[in-house]
């Protein structure tokens, strides 16, 4: 149940007295007996799993297997039908209101359709990841944002390759460009799980090195729990700890990437997959 | 069901004319699956078409709806609007009170939209479903616009009136009132209407529903604000007739003497100043809001 | 001005004077404006006039102490006295010192049917403005007088003198209400021709507009502006009575309440007070 | 400059208390680089405010703003309120003719807004610069838009009267001519503020113009459109008032007659009814709203 | 300058009759030096490239290297700054109006964003491709739309995998589905010129090489000119005939996909590309 990798130079970076006050070895998101139905279509049924501080966990599955449907239900974007979620040791179900909002606030989340706001620059968009360390009173516009907040934005910003851009408005940005600044705007919020839904479809192949690498280095180095729902098994097998396969909404593989066979993955992507709905 | 790649027979196809692709293939063809919903669904487009039909005919009904008349009555319109021309241009008399009149009314538009916008935006806030912190908020915040939008103008405008005398100013106030209520509810609508994702992405950031609005909300929904915003000043500044009850002047109630003594001709001139005046708001709307774009 | 500070004549430092041109704004507001310089003179204290299109305002603002002096039409006045208290000082009069005044009448098309007001019965009729002395209660007056209730033919609105007199020549109504005053104007447009139409009713004389002052006013300022108005310079009088068509002119005359009395019973017959006021 | 993944040496950040992320590691910096458009934006900014500030002084000046007054005048407000309180709940005086004034009123207000949609349809699509066919009919569009917007109201009344005699046909027909005026503007500006994509996609398939704006643009635009054609239901059921003028009759007459005859408690209770009626509506547009979300 | 790959089967399924009316050999888009700035950043600087019939081309490039823009340009969905576009025989820039639509409808064009209408199903989605063939009359609504379109949508759907999902509103649908009903607009279109800005990012691996897969046969078995912007070479590698590399807005590299090599590609991706600019 430990992280399934323990990189060695986490020790360097991380002071034995800040250590997180979650339980040590517990998972930081635990997810459990998940359903969700869209008028009468079952999309998930019964999905659990785990990811651990320290590991980098690979979603896979065919389109509309219901990866972002489940990422969704961890960050409250859908409401579940059954099933409990658990995210740095607070039960998710149990809390209202303002806790509910701070408890989830331990998962940053990059979505598949960026939602990033096209009229700001990159780094406002950055910026606004870190919200919820601000006061009020430092939060009203952009241009109140304390200089910490910005540089640290633009640290963000440099760790996916966008420094040069932060100061154009995200509207006038590629459509990689703006993926890279959501995983950016992610990493800037300090969270300690981070979910990330297709982050590097859009992106060239040396950018999505790049941003796994960067999210190996999130999970290893900086000890975050991190899961990433992706549609290329080989960047799995080359950067992620473990991999979670999907099929119409149940898990039907959880375990190391070597696991991830041809045979398992004819299956996962079969062309007849969708018989069962 | 989703069988892959298909490589269907070709099916016959000669008896269309426009069967074939450009590059001389024949034209695959899949039969239409049933729709199981389609019953329902023309049933309740057949039951809201009948429902529209009856409270239309009640509508003609009631008011008398005789398009006919009007074709009767070409004739009366077309000597009514003879008088108004040529308009009288008169400077002295009629250009000149005209202009000053329209300066007043620009100024009693401006401020009955621009005062409202701060209470406009807070009650939009509460009562748009994607921003207002709970459904109580929500229900109070639309008791608050509808009752300020069903209050007729003219109410507010004699409420005022007691408190600061007759004059322009009360008319201001009567007008920042039903303003508030309309714009709230108008930017409310817009907020619902927008695309959610961005403010979604900052609420599950663990931003406050203020740190929301302030970074998501409003920056997606400038466009939309600023233009029902011009649309509000153009609408206020037409909206002189509830002014000229209080005394508030302006070109409203040039108008409506001008109606009052017959004279047409003049009505006619101060017609066309609101009008160069609203297309010259509107060209600055316009300007205002390709500027906003992206 | 430097004159313009408080005092007994001055009250506030200005003298507020509303205006309710409602019979003829094009001959009355000017009339009044001249009127309201000449006071400004007498009494050496700024005047503000305050052209409204509705008695109710005016009404309200005097009875707050907003407005010290109010020109009201006749049935404004009565409303204006009973819930403001206020005091008619002047009217306008003839060169032969004759209180001016004016008449309500009902006309209809010269070879119409219709002899006498009874004769409206199952027929159109256009009145002016809602609150109109001579567009709205003392035709309906009329044919209370008559026996004929208002349900028994096709009363409607047509929203002031004017638009009713135009209802009439458009020949979309079979009778209308049309006052002496709005038929001299029409008839100088050139809008009416009443060689075309027949009156079959006609209204006992109504005293023209009186100038009233708030009820709760310092008794001296009261005193002065009847002074000031009784005395007019006579160039004052000229001007103001060539707009009134009222040549040679007359000064003003003074009017009492009992000058109105039939007005108040008027209203109180129409329902339109509360008989015990 | 893409400097690829950096691993910056952690930067002295000890003396920010906020400075550690929650696994305990220090937080990465990098200086802000430089904004070369800054100076020239914060000019512009400035410059804006100066003449907002200028304009609202003038209008300040020219409406006799004074706030305080408003605190003065609060008893006379108070009695006036006091006046109309408690409502007059009379069934026959009062309540009755209410209640049929009121559905005069609906059916004017339900007339005066479906019937100017294919009217206000035309003009906003002509109207707006993502449909428009060029820039000769846009401009026309947008002139004949400000023409019906600019006309009051009562001057299109006076007009229909003379046509069709008093009564309510005529303030519908008044309202539709204002309404077209006013719905193809705001249905111009919200398609001008969607999303163009699916129709740049149909225009690139070849798709005509009317195609795009049936295919892409319209469905699109639909709960805008919706949103927008409700709220000028609402505004036009209480424009009675100008319409009660005209011999339209309907709730605002009888506004009009309880104020003139100061019985402030009658008025109370014809607007609790509009009130109702209100509220009645934009709960059923809410409804219709939820029900046209994807 | 003929297809780079000719397949056998092309013959089977075109009856010679009926061959295309552009000349035989030349291509059917061509783009010579094309320029295009956005604010004074040059964006595209010189763009030349061919495709002709038959043949499947993959554009290459960095995240913000053009490749969006260059297939915009082609659409007319960005006003180029120089350069020429010709399209199945008609240079674009000498046309206007309705004749420039017409020759723009040869090529048919899958968005990186999808711009699809989410509130409308599946099915009226594609059929919507195919609008530029109907009348007026029958294309105002999709209840009107002829069965012929009906059934050649579905068979497009089909293509892609999608035919189970027609009826569903496109809105419900999740990312990987929605692209797919995209590429079947396009299908639907029945262009000679097939141009998809990344059709396969949003893709499960199966569904990507049954999409790849479908261009190919649209290039070599119905001969169309197609050119898809990808980001994974492999995919490239396996289905394109030929790739065009882009660096900062200039071709680098255009010929068969076998000089794709590592050396080429990371010039392609590499991380200090952007200091040209
Ligand atoms: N709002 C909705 N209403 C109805 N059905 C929905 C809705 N959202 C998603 N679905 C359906 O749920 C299923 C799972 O969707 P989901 O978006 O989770 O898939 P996914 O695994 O993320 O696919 P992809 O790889 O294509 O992004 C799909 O069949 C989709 O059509
Ligand atoms: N409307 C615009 N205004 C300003 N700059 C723009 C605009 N559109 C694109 N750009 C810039 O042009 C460059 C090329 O953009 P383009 O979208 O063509 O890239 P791309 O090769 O498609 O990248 P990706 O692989 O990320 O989609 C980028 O640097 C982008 O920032
Ligand atoms: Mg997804
Ligand atoms: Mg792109």
């Amino acid at each position: 149940m430990t992280a399934a990798r323990t990189s060695p130079d986490r020790v360097d970076t991380q002071p034995a007295d800040t250590r997180p006050a979650a339980p040590a070895d517990g998972p930081l998101l635990e997810v459990a007996g998940l359903t969700k139905r869209f008028s009468g279509r079952t999309v998930l049924d019964g999905v659990d799993f785990r990811v651990h501080a320290g590991e980098l966990v690979a979603f896979l599955g065919a389109n509309g297997s219901g990866k972002s449907t489940t990422l969704k239900c961890v960050m409250g974007l859908a409401e579940p039908d059954g099933g409990s979620i658990t995210l740095a040791g607070a039960d998710l179900g149990s809390l209202r209101g303002r806790s509910l909002v701070r408890a989830r606030s331990q998962a940053a989340m990059v979505f598949q359709k960026i939602h990033l706001v096209p009229r700001r620059t990159a780094l406002e968009n950055v910026c606004a990841g870190g919200l919820a360390r601000l006061g009020p009173a430092r939060s009203l516009a952009p241009a109140l944002f304390p200089r910490d907040l910005k540089e640290e934005a633009m640290a963000a910003l440099d760790r996916v390759g966008m420094a040069d851009r932060a100061l154009e408005r995200v509207g006038r940005l590629s459509g990689g460009q703006q993926q890279r600044v959501a995983v950016a705007r992610a990493l800037c919020q300090r969270a300690r799980v981070v979910l990330a839904d297709e982050p590097v479809s859009a992106l060239d192949p040396h950018a999505a090195e790049q941003v796994m690498g960067l999210l190996g280095e999130l999970a290893h180095n900086e000890n975050l729990a991190v899961a990433a729902v992706l549609h290329q098994p080989d960047l799995a097998l080359r950067h992620a700890d473990r991999a979670i396969g999907l099929l119409n909404g149940r898990i039907i593989f959880n375990g190391p990437v070597g696991g991830l066979t041809t045979d398992l993955q004819d299956t996962l992507y079969s062309p007849d997959r969708g018989d069962a709905s | 069901m989703n069988t892959g790649l298909n490589t269907l027979p070709d099916q016959p196809t000669g008896h269309h004319p426009a069967g074939r692709h450009p590059t001389g293939q024949q034209v695959r063809r899949l039969p239409v699956p049933a729709d199981p919903a389609r019953t329902l669904r023309r049933g309740s487009l057949a039951g809201a078409a009948v429902v529209l039909v009856v409270v239309h005919a009640l509508a003609f009904e009631g008011t008398g709806f005789q398009p006919a008349l009007l074709a009767e009555g070409a004739e009366g319109m077309a000597r009514f609007i003879g008088d108004a021309f040529p308009p009288d241009l008169d400077w002295e008399e009629v250009l000149k009170p005209s202009l000053e009149a329209t300066l007043v009314t620009l100024w009693i538009g401006l401020l009955g939209t621009t005062v409202s916008i701060p209470t406009a935006l807070l009650l939009a806030v509460l009562a748009a479903n994607t921003t207002t912190p709970n459904r109580l908020v929500y229900q109070a915040a639309r008791a608050v616009l509808s009752f300020f939008r069903a209050v007729p103008d003219i109410v507010f405008a004699l409420i005022f009136v007691t408190a600061v005398g007759l004059g322009p100013f009360a008319g201001v106030l009567a007008l920042i009132c039903h303003n508030t209520g309309v714009m709230g509810k108008l930017w409310a609508e817009s907020m619902e209407e927008m695309d959610h994702g961005p403010q979604e992405a900052l609420r599950t950031a663990g931003a406050s529903r203020l740190q929301q609005v302030a970074h998501a909300t409003l920056p997606m929904a400038i466009p939309q604000f600023v233009g029902l915003l011009l649309y509000r000043f153009d609408v206020n500044v037409r909206s002189s007739l509830v002014l000229g009850l209080v005394g508030a002047g302006g070109i409203g109630l040039l108008i409506n003497q001008s109606i009052k003594s017959f004279q047409f001709d003049e009505m006619l001139t101060h017609i066309i100043v609101v009008l160069v005046l609203i297309i010259v708001v509107d060209q600055v709307s316009a300007l205002i809001r390709r500027r906003l774009a992206v | 001005a430097p004159t313009a500070a408080a005092s007994a004549t001055c009250p506030g430092g200005a003298i507020e004077f509303g205006i309710e041109p409602y019979e003829d704004p094009a001959k009355l507001e000017p009339a009044y404006r001249v009127l309201a310089d000449a006071l400004s003179q007498e009494l050496d204290c700024p005047v503000n006039v305050q052209v409204v299109e509705d008695y109710a305002a005016e009404v309200l603002a005097m009875r707050n102490g907003k407005l010290h002096l109010g020109q009201f039409g006749p049935l404004g006045y009565v409303f204006a006295s009973e819930e403001a208290n206020a005091e008619p000082l002047v009217s306008f009069a003839t060169a032969e010192g004759q209180l001016s005044s004016y008449t309500a009448g009902i006309w209809v098309p010269k070879d119409s049917d219709i002899r006498s007001v009874a004769d409206l019965r199952d027929r159109d009729l256009a009145l002016g403005g809602v609150g109109s002395t001579s567009g709205d209660v003392l035709p309906r007056y009329a044919l209370r007088e008559a026996g004929l209730p208002e349900a028994d033919l096709n009363v409607n609105y047509a929203g002031g003198h004017p638009e009713a007199l135009l209802a009439l020549v458009n020949g979309t109504v079979d009778a209308a209400q049309i006052n002496s005053q709005t038929l001299a104007t029409a008839t100088a447009a050139g809008t009416f021709d009443a060689s075309q139409f027949r009156q079959v009713w006609e209204s006992e004389p109504i005293p023209n507009d009186p100038i009233t002052v708030a009820g709760d006013a310092d008794p001296e300022f009261k005193r002065a502006v009847k002074e000031a108005l009784l005395n007019l310079p006579p160039e004052a009088i000229a001007e103001v009575g060539a707009f009134l068509d009222v040549t040679p002119p007359g000064p003003l005359a003074e009017v009492a309440k009992d000058t109105y009395r039939p007005l108040f019973d008027l209203a109180s017959t129409m329902g339109l007070t509360e008989e015990d006021l």
